[in-house]
């Protein structure tokens, strides 16, 4: 039932990201929470440490090939080259975890930087900036992923190069929404009248009471760049064929789907379980930064 | 103006407790209240001492998971704790009608104000929509804003404070309730308009023969408008009585404390005034 | 005596709509010089910041446009070697002959304003390949492509919509952590694997549904306008209705699967604010049900995200779903930019993305039109 | 969820079931359920298909759809263009042509020619016209329109090509012919350069099928959509990106064909592909990836055809690149590759290992004598290399993204580095591919691959070793070997008496001279394997799949089972 104390809460948070109020206590609550950061933090630990382990070579070949799982020295057995699956799976992970991390960084810090800006000056700087984002939207991802492979060579770089320039828009498009909503309200004239110049009111005044929304957008990126790995690789971006990263093995074991589904599988459930966990551990980022509901 | 009334609403012996993850909040501990038909009662206070949660629980509002309200509040031969919600939400709007503090938030700011107000004419009065639609117009007139036909057609962002407080009141007393508890209405008014608000809303109220639970901590307000007063602190009511008594001559420390916390017109420039003690 | 708080300015919540926000407060509202009702409504809609944004919508095309067009010549490779990969001993000359009879062998600037002016005379060029106008070749992929799309978006926006209330509705109940986690899931599994598993279970496993095409290949069907539903009613033909919603529900499903689940967060994220709102109560107050509140006053304001999210997402299918139509071989627009591309068919290719751009652009223009419809707040300024 | 996935004994994935507290059982146990469930389910399904007959009983039924899945189609069927392989089968399909060949048996056989004679100086041919033969408009075939079919492509400007016609005939028939003429409405004599008693068998290429003479002068560039031929099967309607529909032509000469209607899907998934055979929504398809014909013959409602093996798959080394200019650094390369690991894991099984260097077991002037130029030895290439100076020098090598390519790559790559050699891979788009393969200034090392349309020796060897070919000139630089241009000059004449003998022994000594000569004093092109096009039928049978093991369509007798 919808209860008062629910309906009283501050409909804007007043604290940002940087307020020392954000305690551990109030970030890790209930079970989903425990069980999203365990799952990163056990995700992080097997891809780092794991290698360390695991003494078969990913890379080295065999000319007996899909060995089942549990044959002797190969816990999940070996891939359509004879390699070791559980080796690639360890040594895939921190290609793609790179990936993820550095596209999403990256496209959170240009598009919001760029929707602050557009949102901030508006007039013609607003028009144009959101304009040269709807290009950027509007450009099919394949051309860019082809172009970069054929023109600057495959390799998780220009991974990272596509993947922001597919997704730094949609940074840019809520900075913006937002930021514009901030302008008009009292605190930002307030500071306006103390004398504040521009640059210290976007960094100080309006980049905390953003960030929240954009700390939201951040979790639910870095799921949509674990899947496009996958994408761009099916478009032939993921081209370290023999060291490859989660998103490329999923696509490199498709056509064996029928009769080793693991080639594809264990990856695609790696990658999933990643996003989801990133995903609820936005969330309860969030409620701990007080913008969300109880 | 004194003198004993039928009252309307008897409120006895009244508890409301919230349970958050900080442990269980005693907002109302046992109060007694009486509302006298066309009278206002004033409810004074600081801010936290269980006055407006003593008004919204009057109109069943604060029903939910993890509330608690214990105590029986009698109006119209029933008692409203106990009442399930399909009756509470017949009364509330017809018999029971409320006020809220900050006008800038208590409308829908997607729907013109002509439609929020004959809403209300239409679930409570069963009226038709062009009847409701044209009263609504009537009403806007009532409480004193100018233009009313086209006004109704405006949203409410593009009124000031004062003018959408005075629709929100034109909400409360559209189908003339038993029953309105005004909480602070005017608090996050000017004074100038502050005057007239009220003015404007206890004369309606009085025109109808209406109850009023007036809560708020501005003992002006309470001089100039009340004919009862209830002095509340930490859910509890230390003193009540006809307000020229209470205020003229306060036998609580508390009620007299909170008296001497006003600043004085006449009298020494530089004195300080003395804090009100609020125990722990 | 009165604790008079630091006075607010006059409600001046002026609008802030795309056009540049005036930042001189708006004067006190004056009731007197502003119409009302239907016509003023109409009035400060098809007003300057409708017609700015509109025409952003061509500029946006162009801008793209050139970039393919520069983008597509810059790939290694070039349609001629491929049209002479399986000739045996070419010559240089044959090649170069059948390079100037294609028009490569001029520069690359004239190459450009020959397309743009071709493009103004509504001539899109044609495909060195079959030779087919690239317009003929459009007209046949965009109906495929607008038809998937639509199909798409009302079941993710449906199955988005009703979860994201439900699970704003049942807050912190396990209903709304399995919603949650649902959706999470929903948009993090690798897209094709949701693909292969829709294809597996009801193509081949339980073999309800075609997995291939758009129509069965029993059946001839000769275009009149492109879009199956109509032609079925010009051409009173029912028979074709039945197979092509049977072609058409895996790859709907498959991308209401991968994109339900944003609609489903941004729902319950918008209807958790908006239902935090001071004037619920005043609904309450009225005596409204609960339901009565959500449809009538929570809804219309949660609607802005909504809409924007799923505009967003309209655009981008319209896009043509790229991957999805390679693995259903649904014969889309954004098949036929991906064959252009490997082949170097620029005209094709250019042709596809001008369309693909113009209809992102359009899509995005007209959500940001109809949020500002919606708010009122948002009309004036 | 513990990050530790087993398996049980037959491969399945085994999620431990650690369920805790209930939101946490709730949401791991989609996961958990999802992969145990969907590992076996896999498995089990690609055995044995819901739908799908018995296929070993081949009972034949008249009539009906058969669907055969292609890899994509452009919406124009012009034999004067190259477009795609889909479009290519179509042709051959609704179209024919003077002579058909045997794939099976290497043989060239009649077809609208019922006969031919050369003449003593072998510079001219005169073939004798089948007098019964109809078009699909019902008018009679004559000379005039295979003289009208030819010249339209041998003759420069013709007006009725389309603009992307790239005259694939002047490659197919070695540039030979001088000039076609129609001795009577029944004979037709061509006129040679040079003698070449292969010229009976480029008669069968795609490029030479025969139009009518009537539709070129009306129809010209726009012929590709509205084709009118003489096969078995007649155009019916068009769409590009989607599908090619053909009608059964009941006055066809070879009979009228078994099926209604035969239509050429496009499917560009591979394992979309392989689903739709196995639920018979496909009926064949020659366009199967190898590693999922393994899954298909596990299959017991889907047939996988043991075909012969005539696809080379070759390593081209670039000479004119500094790193590879060293004929013993060439050699080395040639060493190095594992060619069994490769047959055995990049095509699962489907290729054999190059016995008779660039021709295949099943082909005319097979000779196993040259196994010894693709042998595998490691040690020795590496002291190649070494005495070359060319230890740890880069090199690089393109493929293809898709299909086989990237698996062979890999395996290329692990050889070239167990020599001491620096590999990088670069895997392109088909588009960037062709670019810098048919490019000499682009790439050092290129995997290939050569399909011969015609299964006659000098397609493979004379096309891959003759230094005036696209491959001499642009993909391994041969032609511009100053120093060995007399060696060059005495494979070009092997090549080329070798296509003017008729005993197939002679021929054999020649291409074998050829070969040996090339390996050993030019070595730019290292075998990998012979290989095939996955040729899978559910529910259809009687495919001629010997042809459609080279993309060649002879669907005449093709018939759906009961």
């Amino acid at each position: 039932m919808t209860s008062l104390v629910a309906a009283a809460a501050p409909r804007r948070g007043t604290t940002g990201w940087l307020s020392a109020r954000w305690s551990a206590r109030r970030v890790l609550r209930g079970p989903v929470a425990w069980l999203a950061w365990g799952t990163l933090v056990a995700l992080s630990v097997l891809v780092l440490v794991g290698p360390l382990f695991v003494t078969a070579d990913p890379q080295a070949q065999d000319s007996v090939a899909l060995l089942p799982a549990g044959t002797a020295g190969h816990l999940l057995g070996t891939d359509d080259l004879g390699r070791d699956v559980l080796a690639r799976v360890l040594a895939g992970g921190r290609p793609f975890l790179v990936v993820c991390a550095a596209a999403t960084a990256a496209s959170a810090l240009i598009g919001t930087s760029l929707g602050l800006l557009a949102g901030f000056r508006g007039g013609w700087v607003d028009a144009v900036v959101m304009r040269a984002m709807d290009v950027l939207l509007a450009f099919p991802l394949v051309l860019v992923a082809i172009l970069m492979v054929a023109v600057l060579g495959g390799g998780t770089g220009n991974m990272i190069v596509a993947i922001t320039i597919s997704q730094a828009p949609t940074f840019a498009r809520l900075a913006r929404n937002l930021t514009v909503g901030e302008v008009s309200r009292d605190y930002v004239r307030a500071s306006r009248c103390l004398g504040h110049g521009s640059w210290h009111i976007a960094l100080r005044e309006v980049l905390p009471n953003v960030s929240g929304q954009v700390l939201v957008q951040t979790t639910s990126t870095l799921a949509v760049t674990a899947g496009l790995s996958s994408a761009l690789s099916y478009l032939g971006l993921g081209q370290d064929a023999s060291a490859p990263d989660w998103g490329y093995m999923v696509r490199a074991g498709q056509e064996l789907i029928f009769s080793n589904p693991g080639l594809s599988l264990i990856p695609a459930l790696l990658i999933t379980a990643f996003a989801v966990a990133a995903n609820f551990a936005g969330d309860d980022l969030r409620d701990a930064t007080d913008l969300g509901r109880l | 103006m004194a003198g004993p009334r039928p009252s309307v609403v008897e409120v006895r012996d009244l508890h409301v407790d919230f349970a958050t993850d900080r442990g269980p909040v005693h907002a109302v501990r046992g109060i007694d209240l009486d509302l006298a038909v066309g009278q206002v009662h004033a409810l004074v206070g600081e801010s936290g001492s269980g006055k407006s949660v003593t008004g919204l629980t009057i109109m069943g509002l604060t029903r939910g998971p993890r509330t608690t309200v214990r105590g029986a509040i009698r109006y119209g031969g029933r008692d409203l704790v106990q009442a399930d919600e399909s009756w509470m939400r017949s009364l509330r709007g017809r018999e029971l009608a409320m006020v809220f503090q900050d006008p800038m938030t208590s409308l829908n700011p997607m729907h013109p104000v002509g439609r929020q107000i004959a809403e209300t004419l239409q679930v409570n009065a069963g009226r038709s929509r062009r009847v409701a639609r044209a009263d609504a117009v009537e009403l806007l007139d009532r409480v004193g804003i100018r233009e009313p036909a086209k006004a109704a057609a405006r949203y409410p962002h593009e009124f000031s404070g004062g003018m959408r407080q005075r629709v929100v009141i034109a909400i409360a007393l559209a189908c003339e309730p038993a029953v309105l508890v005004a909480d602070e209405p005017t608090t996050a008014l000017d004074v100038t308009v502050q005057a007239q608000v009220l003015d404007l809303m206890v004369g309606l109220a009085r025109a109808s023969d209406t109850a009023v639970l007036l809560v708020t901590h501005d003992l002006g307000v309470v001089a100039r408008y009340a004919e009862q007063v209830s002095v509340m602190r930490s859910g509890q009511i230390l003193e009540r009585g006809p307000a020229q008594a209470v205020l003229g001559d306060p036998q609580h420390d508390y009620t007299r404390a909170l008296l001497a916390a006003i600043p004085r017109l006449h009298g020494p420039r530089r004195r300080r005034l003395s804090p009100v003690a609020t125990p722990g | 005596m009165v604790t008079a708080r630091l006075p607010g300015t006059v409600a001046d919540a002026h609008s802030t709509a795309t056009a540049a926000p005036d930042p001189a407060p708006a004067p006190v509202w004056r009731p007197d010089d502003e119409p009302s009702g239907w016509r003023s409504w109409a009035g400060r809609v098809v007003h300057h910041p409708v017609v700015l944004r509109l025409a952003q919508v061509p500029v946006v095309a162009f801008v793209v446009t050139i970039i393919v067009f520069l983008v597509a010549h810059l790939l290694p490779g070039d349609p001629v070697t491929q049209l002479t990969a399986n000739v045996n001993g070419i010559t240089p000359e044959e090649v170069a002959q059948l390079t100037s009879q294609l028009g490569l062998d001029a520069g690359l600037a004239d190459q450009l304003r020959s397309y743009l002016v071709g493009l103004l005379h509504g001539q899109m060029g044609i495909s060195f390949y079959s030779g087919a106008s690239v317009s003929s070749m459009l007209a046949d992929a965009l109906p495929a492509t607008v038809e998937l799309a639509v199909a798409a978006v009302l079941l993710a926006g449906l199955l988005g919509i009703v979860t994201g209330i439900v699970a704003a509705r049942t807050q912190g109940t396990w209903v709304d952590h399995l919603i949650r986690g649902g959706a999470t899931i929903g948009f993090s599994v690798p897209w094709f694997v949701v693909a292969l598993v829709a294809i597996l279970v009801f193509g081949v496993w339980l073999g309800w549904l075609p997995i291939l095409g758009r129509l069965p290949t029993s059946l001839t069907y000769e275009p009149t306008t492109g879009f199956v539903l109509v032609d079925a009613v010009l051409q009173g033909r029912p028979d074709l209705i039945g197979p092509w919603l049977e072609h058409l529900a895996l790859p709907a499903l498959t991308l209401a699967v991968t994109s339900a689940g944003f609609i489903t967060r941004v729902t319950r994220t918008a209807f958790l604010d908006a239902q935090a709102q001071q004037w619920v109560r005043t609904a309450r107050m009225k005596g409204l049900t609960e339901s009565a509140i959500s449809v009538k006053h929570v809804l219309r304001n949660a609607s802005v995200p909504i809409l924007t999210i799923v505009g967003l997402m309209f655009g981008g299918l319209l896009g043509g779903a790229v991957v999805t139509e390679a693995v259903f071989s649904y014969p889309g627009v954004g098949s036929l930019l991906v064959e252009a591309v490997t082949r170097r068919d620029y005209f094709v290719l250019q042709g596809s993305a001008l369309v693909i751009a113009l209809m992102f652009t359009g899509v995005n223009a007209l959500v940001d039109l109809s949020v500002l419809a919606v708010d009122p707040r948002l009309r004036r300024g | 969820m513990s990050t530790q996935i087993q398996r049980d004994e037959s491969g399945n994935i085994q999620v431990p079931g650690t369920m805790t507290r209930r939101g946490f059982m709730v949401n791991a146990g989609i996961l958990g359920l999802g992969a145990m469930a969907l590992g076996p389910f896999l498995t089990a399904c690609s055995r044995e298909a819901a739908t799908g007959t018995g296929a070993t009983a081949a009972a034949l039924r008249k009539g009906g759809t058969l669907t055969f899945a292609i890899d994509g189609t452009n919406g124009s069927l012009d034999p004067a263009a190259y477009t795609t392989l889909g479009d290519w089968l179509a042709v051959d399909t609704i179209c024919s042509g003077l002579t058909t060949a045997d794939f099976a048996t290497n043989e060239i056989q009649p077809s609208l020619a019922s006969g031919w004679t050369f003449s003593a100086d072998g510079l001219q041919l005169t073939l004798q016209l089948r007098e019964d033969v109809k078009f699909h408009d019902g008018t009679l075939l004559t000379s005039a329109d295979v003289v009208r079919t030819f010249n339209r492509q041998l003759v420069d400007g013709d007006a009725s090509l389309p603009t992307g016609a790239s005259r694939p005939l002047r490659g197919a028939t070695a540039r030979n012919i001088k000039a076609v003429e129609a001795v009577d409405p029944h004979t037709v004599r061509l006129t040679l350069g040079v003698p070449d008693l292969v010229l009976p068998g480029r008669l069968s290429h795609i490029s030479a099928r025969i139009l009518q003479a009537a539709q070129i002068d009306a129809v010209g560039a726009q012929l590709g959509t509205t084709l009118i031929g003489t096969g078995p099967y007649k155009l019916a309607s068009l769409a590009a990106q989607q599908s090619i529909t053909l009608e059964a032509f009941p006055d066809y000469f070879g009979g009228a064909p078994a099926l209604d209607r035969l239509v050429f899907q496009q499917v560009a998934d591979a394992s979309t592909l392989t689903a739709g055979l196995m639920s018979a929504q496909v009926n064949a398809s020659s366009f199967v990836s190898h590693s999922s014909a393994v899954s298909l013959k596990a299959n017991k409602a889907v047939t996988v055809y043991d075909v012969p093996r005539r696809v080379n798959v070759f390593v081209m080394m670039n000479v004119t690149r500094p790193v590879l200019a060293d004929l013993r650094v060439r050699k080395a390369i040639n060493l190095a590759i594992d060619r069994s690991q490769i047959c055995a894991n990049a095509f699962a099984g489907f290729a054999d290992e190059p016995k008779g260097y660039a021709l295949g077991a099943v082909s005319v002037g097979y000779d196993p004598s040259l196994a010894d130029l693709s042998s595998y030895d490691v040690s020795a290439a590496k002291a190649l290399i070494a005495e070359a100076g060319a230890t740890g020098a880069k090199v690089s090598l393109i493929a293809q993204n898709n299909n086989w390519y990237p698996r062979a790559a890999q395996i290329l790559e692990e050889n070239l580095k167990a020599i001491g050699l620096v590999p990088t891979i670069e895997l392109l788009d088909a588009g960037s591919f062709s670019g810098r393969f048919f490019d000499v200034g682009a790439h050092d090392l290129a995997l290939w691959e050569r399909n011969g349309y015609v299964p006659d020796p000098d397609e493979q060897v004379g096309n891959l070793l003759s230094s005036t070919g696209s491959y001499g000139s642009k993909g391994s630089g041969v032609a511009t070997l100053k120093d060995k241009a007399d060696v060059l000059a005495q494979i070009d004449g092997y090549l080329r008496s070798a296509c003017q003998t008729s005993d197939d022994a002679a021929r054999r000594d020649l291409y074998t001279k050829a070969q040996r000569l090339y390996a050993e004093q030019i070595m730019a092109l290292a075998m990998v394997c012979q290989t095939q096009n996955i040729v899978v039928s559910n529910g259809a049978s009687r495919l001629g799949e010997a042809s459609l093991a080279s993309q060649r369509a002879q669907l005449a007798q093709a018939a759906l089972t009961a």
